[in-house]
């Protein structure tokens, strides 16, 4: 991460090859955004089925909720890419701190 | 090298955001503060689910008697659908082009803007139909208190996009102003994940019962 | 202090620390202020001690008693322990890693200026009605019930000065991350500046849960909200975890600096490495780890139930071993060496066995069916004080006189320094040590009388004794000071003779660009490599250049002032007063308004010219 | 010289660890002189946990006195040390032992954590929803007073904790107002009265223990709750069963208070304008909880203390009635009942000390 050298001897050779790479790039994204929509419509309609158990349901949503929130974070906040380990470990340390908050407060609140 | 220096495409760097120090140290601090804010959210959202239909007696408001699948559905359209035209907008910075930028940009706030339209008009509808207020149980405390953070920040993020984009309407892009846009951005993404929880675990649970 | 501005008057030096961004001079801030309120929390203490010298005692009121233990507390941790914490970190660690300053020196200043605005709001409150009486911790329940104001002088005041931590904990990781000077890898950092990484990285994650406890608290005081009602389907213990899941990390924020302090000062006075490097980081950054997993064994007694207490009182054993870790390293650390009784030495020397009494009655506090007999009594009182004192605070005092020279260029008195060292030290003991059997002996904390004929007056007395000799030292520690600054014989780059880390290769203090090329680091203890090769200089690592440099800015202080102005609003609104209102809005109009203006108005900072740096030859030093 | 020194430090230790070992402070009060099978399981983990760490730190102080004599710096000593860069076998040694006397002391700590909160005794109901075979005392803590219901007995009472010796005493513990704790340091540690819930532990008291301290436990609230938390005590009564039992069949038997004399049956009728709102007089109260905002009376007359902490007598009665916000501030009861007369005060005072119900 240190001393990411952005440029290229040839920039026009590089910026041709960059500019194919960002739309290549662009063009996982919009799949990315097509299956998010796809996974929120999924968890609606599960809910507007009103006929799953209940114990069914809600893992389910937590899951496609969990796999959207990856897409954000790797696909359009670019985690994915290099250079991110730092970013990775805080930003997981956060969520580890943050499950256990929840954990707790699902169980040992009410005395 | 100086910061505001104009540039071509061609000398314009693969990642702006990160080509001077003072851009890498904003992007990782930013990186930083979103860890602190997960926490933040956590802690709201495990309060929120502590206190989920904790009300004082039979007839103040319940999750299950509040929630509408229709309008939270378009809410949650709205929102992910700007968290892709500000990825569009961060595309373009990439390549330079600041004027599609600004456009996709603009279509961002938006889109923003009628998110934060409708979660107005469905606080008033809870207010009014069901006098379920901020006052009226705990629950209501913790409903409004996660899904208003949730409200403002969004707001922030509006006021953010719109002084950036005026600011910096005339002058362009440079190596100054571009990790400033992609943080701003990534603030926007971030607000989309803690909403992609908030319709999962507020709403979408809260009807399931 | 560079030259130019001991040539200036008065006001410019008022004004220059009002509007700097320099690292070097905001830890002389933290430094006058954090220890301005250690004076007054110490102070707070010694009203305790005397109203609790003998049973039945009236020299204060109960009212009156609570308030005073309540701001003992709160100001020894947020406003006297942190901010020295920060003094230290932000004095060493940039010229520890070579950087030309922190990542964000406009954030440092706001988050300084957040934190002084945010003490003086709290302590205001003995003028304005009442300090806040529900202890340190504010438990719910007691301070919903607390008339006045004193409680929401808690909330917004350590809201403030929270949001300054906070900035500055992000600031120090980007700073450690991005700026480390060629060929500082994570591995050859001291262990100062990966204490302060650790403790960072536990203020990010901490302050986020005391955030949202203090802003249900205050929609609850101030806005009606029912988090904590229980009629309203509420719950206190909400509270109770939030406030632990931050202050139990909290007490490693303040512990793990201490720690790596006492690493620098027993590596350079023995003149050995210190021993067991890479298991002292393993073990810094474990104790913040676990630091997360343990909050509970603060709730022993609220009922969570036995499976709950049995996982946290197992985790928080746990930390005995990396604890440990670290202290036969010191000790090792010395083996072999030749040591030297300086008095930052002889406060490392002698923080080994008290912090080591406190630990272990720590680990005694983590049995939880013992904890049902001491928690809320006396010997948790003792527990903490003996690792609050004997550890951070004689960190703090060792590390003040170890880098005093480094900030200020010239040396505190030694003779007076011994003074303080001897009469702390016993006056600690015979302070705390005996509170571990009034405790057992059924003495409950917090209470601001005892009755005669229960067995407890001669403890309390000796106790009492031990507080007014730590006083002694204390005031001898400030005229130490005075009569050093107006001495002020200045001093080398390496006044201690055996530095081992690049701060010591710099003139004292050092200009205000710190390093003039950044320094090639070839090893763990970069200067005493260099030291070892005969040289008197690091090597540089790149060719004398333009140096950058941020601009000053009187931003922070509005920014900051605007919600100190704010939170008044915020706090008289209960009581529907007409004027709340404007003033919240004129408030956060200061601050949106400065914020604004910083984001729009561009602050590209200056540039340093070779030429000048090339006639600068090592000013710092010799003014 | 070095050997001395040794063994002067040993010395100081194993003093410190006696004195620890023979327990001081007060009977009553005192944790270090344990009263019942809950203190003593307790007291063992921290003579336990003490050794350990007497252990630790002595081990500290060896090598910690044996570097400070042998390494110091002679003057003008400039030779460099050896620099050595750790060890892994020393390290190994001093991350295992550790871990070791933790097990040590985790596994009593995780068994006695789950002993101490055994209360499936509440449980068992019979067919009339009494506890079948154990004691139950609901507690309530107001702010600084103290109230106890028996409920399988129906008997209320306050201030004075009466309990039957060698056999446990189960607690259902709760607050009304805000959160104090409930702690008997000689019959064992504490535990939260809460706002939220209820929590449930259990006592015991040993009938030899109680004899050492003339049949008198001092109780105190440990948690912060407000100005007189200080003075937020209460007493324990240790009785053998059989007057346990006579003591609940004498309480059940108060219908009205009975009392004699002039100045105590004016006293009764001020007292029943003036207080009767908030103190009952008899032990079978069967108020809801909410109504009972002040300590039972019943048993006035043969209290410990009066209010928690005045000495028992007639004239700290007087002055307490007269201004109770000099002896507890920020208690409930100030303010609560206009203005009395010294003759009224003098009247409630004869009235009140004669409320009794075992020494009639
Ligand atoms: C700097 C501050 C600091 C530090 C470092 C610690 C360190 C520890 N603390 Fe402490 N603690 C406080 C500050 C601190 N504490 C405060 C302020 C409170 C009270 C808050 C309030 O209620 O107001 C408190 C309260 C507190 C409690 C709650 C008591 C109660 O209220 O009932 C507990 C319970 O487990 C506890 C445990 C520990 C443990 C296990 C450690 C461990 O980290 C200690 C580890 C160190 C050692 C063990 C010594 C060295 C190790 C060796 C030599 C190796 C060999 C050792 C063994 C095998 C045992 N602490
Ligand atoms: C960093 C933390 C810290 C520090 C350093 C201290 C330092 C001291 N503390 Fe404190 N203490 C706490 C944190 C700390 N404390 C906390 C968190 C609590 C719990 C609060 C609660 O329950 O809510 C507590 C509670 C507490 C109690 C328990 C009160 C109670 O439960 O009722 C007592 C009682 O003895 C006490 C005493 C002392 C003493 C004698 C010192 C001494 O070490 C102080 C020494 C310093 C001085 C004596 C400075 C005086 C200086 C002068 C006099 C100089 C003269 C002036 C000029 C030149 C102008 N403290
Ligand atoms: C608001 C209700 C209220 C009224 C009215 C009231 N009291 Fe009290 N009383 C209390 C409370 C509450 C306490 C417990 C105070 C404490 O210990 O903090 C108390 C305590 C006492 C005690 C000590 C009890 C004990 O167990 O040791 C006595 C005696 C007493 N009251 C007498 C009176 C008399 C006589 C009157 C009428 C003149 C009176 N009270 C009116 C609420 C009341
Ligand atoms: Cu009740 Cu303290
Ligand atoms: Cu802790």
């Amino acid at each position: 991460m240190a001393n990411e050298q952005s440029n290229s001897a040839n920039p026009n050779v590089d910026l041709k090859y960059r500019r194919k790479k960002n739309a290549e790039e662009m063009k996982h994204q919009v799949v990315t955004f097509v299956l998010m929509i796809f996974f929120t419509v999924i968890s609606f309609i599960a809910v507007a089925m009103e006929d799953f158990s209940h114990w069914f349901i809600k893992p389910v949503i937590l899951l496609l909720a969990v796999i959207q929130v990856v897409f954000q974070l790797y696909y359009f906040m670019h985690m994915k890419n290099k250079g991110h380990g730092t970013i990775a470990l805080f930003l997981f340390s956060g969520l580890a701190v943050g499950l256990i908050t929840v954990l707790t407060f699902l169980t040992i609140v009410w005395l | 090298m100086h910061a505001d220096e104009k540039f071509t495409d061609a000398t314009w760097p693969a990642a702006p955001e990160k080509a001077t120090l003072e851009g890498k140290n904003k992007y990782l601090g930013f990186w930083l503060f979103l860890g602190g804010e997960t926490v933040l959210f956590a802690s709201l959202f495990a309060t929120y689910l502590a206190l989920k239909d904790k009300v004082p007696n039979g007839e103040a408001a319940l999750a299950k008697d509040l929630f509408e699948l229709p309008l939270t559905f378009v809410a949650t359209m709205l929102l992910l659908t700007s968290s892709l035209t500000s990825v569009y907008a961060m595309y373009h910075m990439k390549n330079n082009h600041f004027k599609q930028m600004q456009a996709w940009l603009v279509l961002t706030i938006a889109l923003g803007f009628a998110f934060l339209a409708l979660e107005i008009y469905e606080f008033n509808h809870y207010v009014h139909e069901f006098h379920h207020t901020f006052t009226s149980s705990a629950f209501g405390s913790a409903f409004y208190t996660l899904v208003g953070f949730h409200g403002g920040h969004v707001a922030f993020g509006l006021m953010w996009f719109i002084s950036l984009m005026v600011r910096n309407a005339r002058r362009g892009l440079n190596l100054y102003n571009a990790p400033k846009f992609y943080i701003a951005s990534l603030y926007w993404h971030f607000i989309d994940v803690v909403w992609v929880f908030i319709f999962t675990v507020v709403y979408l649970m809260g009807m399931v019962g | 202090m560079s030259t130019y501005a001991n040539k200036k008057g008065f006001g410019a030096t008022i004004w220059d620390y009002l509007t700097t961004v320099d690292h070097k001079k905001i830890a002389i801030l933290y430094l006058i202020s954090g220890g301005l309120f250690f004076v007054i929390g110490g102070l707070e203490a010694m009203f305790i001690r005397i109203q609790l010298a003998i049973p039945n005692n009236d020299f204060v009121s109960a009212g009156f008693y609570n308030e005073i233990l309540t701001m003992h507390g709160t100001t020894m941790i947020f406003l006297a322990a942190m901010p020295l914490v920060f003094a230290v970190m932000n004095a060493v660690v940039p010229l520890q890693i070579g950087a030309r300053d922190v990542a964000f020196p406009f954030l440092n200043s706001l988050g300084f200026w957040l934190f002084f605005f945010g003490g003086v709001f709290l302590n205001l409150s003995w003028f304005l009605g009442g300090a806040p009486d529900a202890g340190w911790t504010s438990y719910a329940s007691l301070s919903m019930h607390s008339a006045g104001h004193g409680i929401d002088f808690y909330v917004l005041g350590l809201q403030l000065s929270g949001f300054g931590t906070l900035i500055a904990g992000i600031n120090f990781l980007v700073t450690i991350i991005n700026m480390r000077t060629p060929g500082m890898t994570y591995m050859r950092m001291p262990l100062f500046t990966w204490s302060t990484f650790v403790v960072s990285a536990l203020i990010l994650f901490a302050f986020p849960p005391l955030t949202v406890g203090l802003v249900l608290m205050m929609f609850d005081r101030m806005f009606g909200a029912n988090f904590f009602d229980v009629a309203a389907g509420g719950n206190t213990i909400i509270w109770e975890h939030l406030f632990w899941i931050f202050g139990h990390p909290e007490v490693y924020i303040l512990i793990l600096p201490a720690f790596g302090i006492f690493s620098e000062i027993f590596a350079t006075f023995s003149r050995k490495r210190l021993f067991g490097y890479s298991s002292m980081v393993f073990a810094t950054v474990l104790i913040g780890f676990l630091g997360f997993m343990v909050w509970a064994h603060h709730m022993f007694t609220t009922g969570l139930g036995p499976i709950a207490n049995a996982i946290f009182a197992v985790a928080t054993m746990a930390i005995a071993v990396p604890t440990g870790i670290k202290i036969f390293n010191w000790i090792f650390t010395m083996w072999g060496g030749s040591v030297k009784f300086t008095v930052p030495m002889l406060y490392a020397v002698a923080f080994i066995p008290s912090f080591t009494m406190g630990g272990v009655t720590g680990i005694m506090n983590a049995s939880a069916p013992a904890d049902y007999q001491f928690h809320d009594s006396y010997f948790v009182v003792a527990h903490f004080h003996y690792v609050i004192v004997g550890g951070v605070v004689l960190g703090l005092l060792a590390g003040i006189t170890f880098y005093w020279p480094k900030m200020f260029g010239t040396m505190l008195n030694e003779k007076l320094g011994q003074i303080t060292f001897w009469t702390f030290l016993i006056g600690f003991h015979l302070t705390f040590f005996i509170q571990h059997f009034l405790g057992l002996m059924g003495m409950p904390r917090r209470v601001f009388t005892f009755l005669d004929n229960q067995g407890l007056n001669t403890g309390n007395m000796i106790s009492t004794v031990g507080a007014f000799l730590m006083a002694i030292g204390v005031l001898v520690m400030v005229i130490n000071i005075i009569i050093t600054s107006f001495k002020n014989e200045k001093v080398g780059n390496d006044p201690w003779g055996d530095g081992r880390t690049i701060e010591w290769a710099i003139p004292s203090p050092p200009p205000f660009y710190n390093f003039k090329q950044l320094p090639l680091v070839r090893g763990l203890d970069a200067y005493w490599v260099e030291k070892m090769e005969g040289k008197k200089e690091m090597t540089p690592a790149e060719p004398l250049g333009d140096i950058h440099m941020p601009n000053s800015s009187f931003l922070p202080v509005t920014i900051a002032f605007g919600l100190f102005v704010a939170a008044f609003g915020a706090l008289y609104h209960m009581d529907d007063k007409s004027w709340t209102l404007p003033i919240i809005i004129v408030g956060l109009l200061i601050t949106f308004g400065s914020m604004l203006i910083r984001s729009v108005k561009d602050d590209h900072g200056y540039h340093i010219h070779k030429e000048d740096l090339m006639d600068d030859k090592d000013k710092g030093g010799k003014a | 010289m070095k050997k001395r020194l040794h063994k002067w430090r040993l010395f100081a230790l194993l003093g410190i660890v006696g004195l620890v070992l023979s327990g001081c402070g007060e009977p009553f009060l005192s944790a270090l002189k344990p009263a019942g099978d809950v203190a003593q399981s307790q007291f063992d983990l921290l003579i336990l946990s003490t050794l350990i760490m007497v252990l630790v730190i002595i081990v500290v102080l060896i090598l910690f006195v044996v570097v400070l004599l042998r390494f110091r710096r002679k003057k003008g000593d400039e030779t460099i040390p050896k620099q050595i860069e750790g060890s892994h076998k020393l390290e190994i040694i001093w991350t295992v032992i550790p871990i070791l006397l933790l097990i040590v002391l985790a596994v009593p700590t995780v068994v006695t954590t789950f002993d101490l909160a055994d209360t499936k005794a509440m449980d068992k109901k019979d067919k009339d929803g009494k506890t079948k075979d154990a004691l139950v005392v609901n507690v309530r803590a107001n702010l600084y007073w103290w109230e106890f219901e028996y409920p399988d007995l129906g008997i209320v009472t306050s201030q004075d904790l009466v309990v039957p010796t060698d056999q446990k005493v189960y607690f259902n513990l709760t607050a009304s107002d805000v959160k104090h704790s409930f702690w008997i340091p000689a019959a064992g540690g504490k535990m939260d009265t809460n706002t939220d819930g209820v929590n449930k532990f259990y006592l015991q008291f040993d009938s030899k223990k109680a004899e050492d301290s003339n049949n008198l436990f001092y109780g105190k609230c440990a948690e912060l709750c407000g100005p007189s938390h200080a003075l937020m005590d209460f007493k324990v009564v240790p009785k053998a069963k059989s007057d346990f039992e006579a003591w609940a069949k004498d309480m059940k038997s108060v219908k009205e208070p009975v009392v004699e004399g002039d100045a105590a049956k004016q006293g009764e009728a001020v007292f029943n304008k003036s207080c009767i709102g908030c103190h009952a007089v008899t032990p079978n109260d069967s108020r809801p909880e909410a109504a009972r905002q002040a300590p039972n009376l019943a048993t006035f007359g043969e209290r410990q203390k009066i209010a928690g902490v005045l000495d028992h007598t007639e004239a700290n009665l007087k002055n307490w009635i007269k201004d109770p916000e000099k002896y507890k501030p920020g208690n409930t009861m100030t303010g609560t009942y206009g203005e009395l007369s010294d003759s009224d005060i003098d009247a409630l005072a004869a009235y009140l000390l004669q409320l009794k119900v075992e020494e009639k």
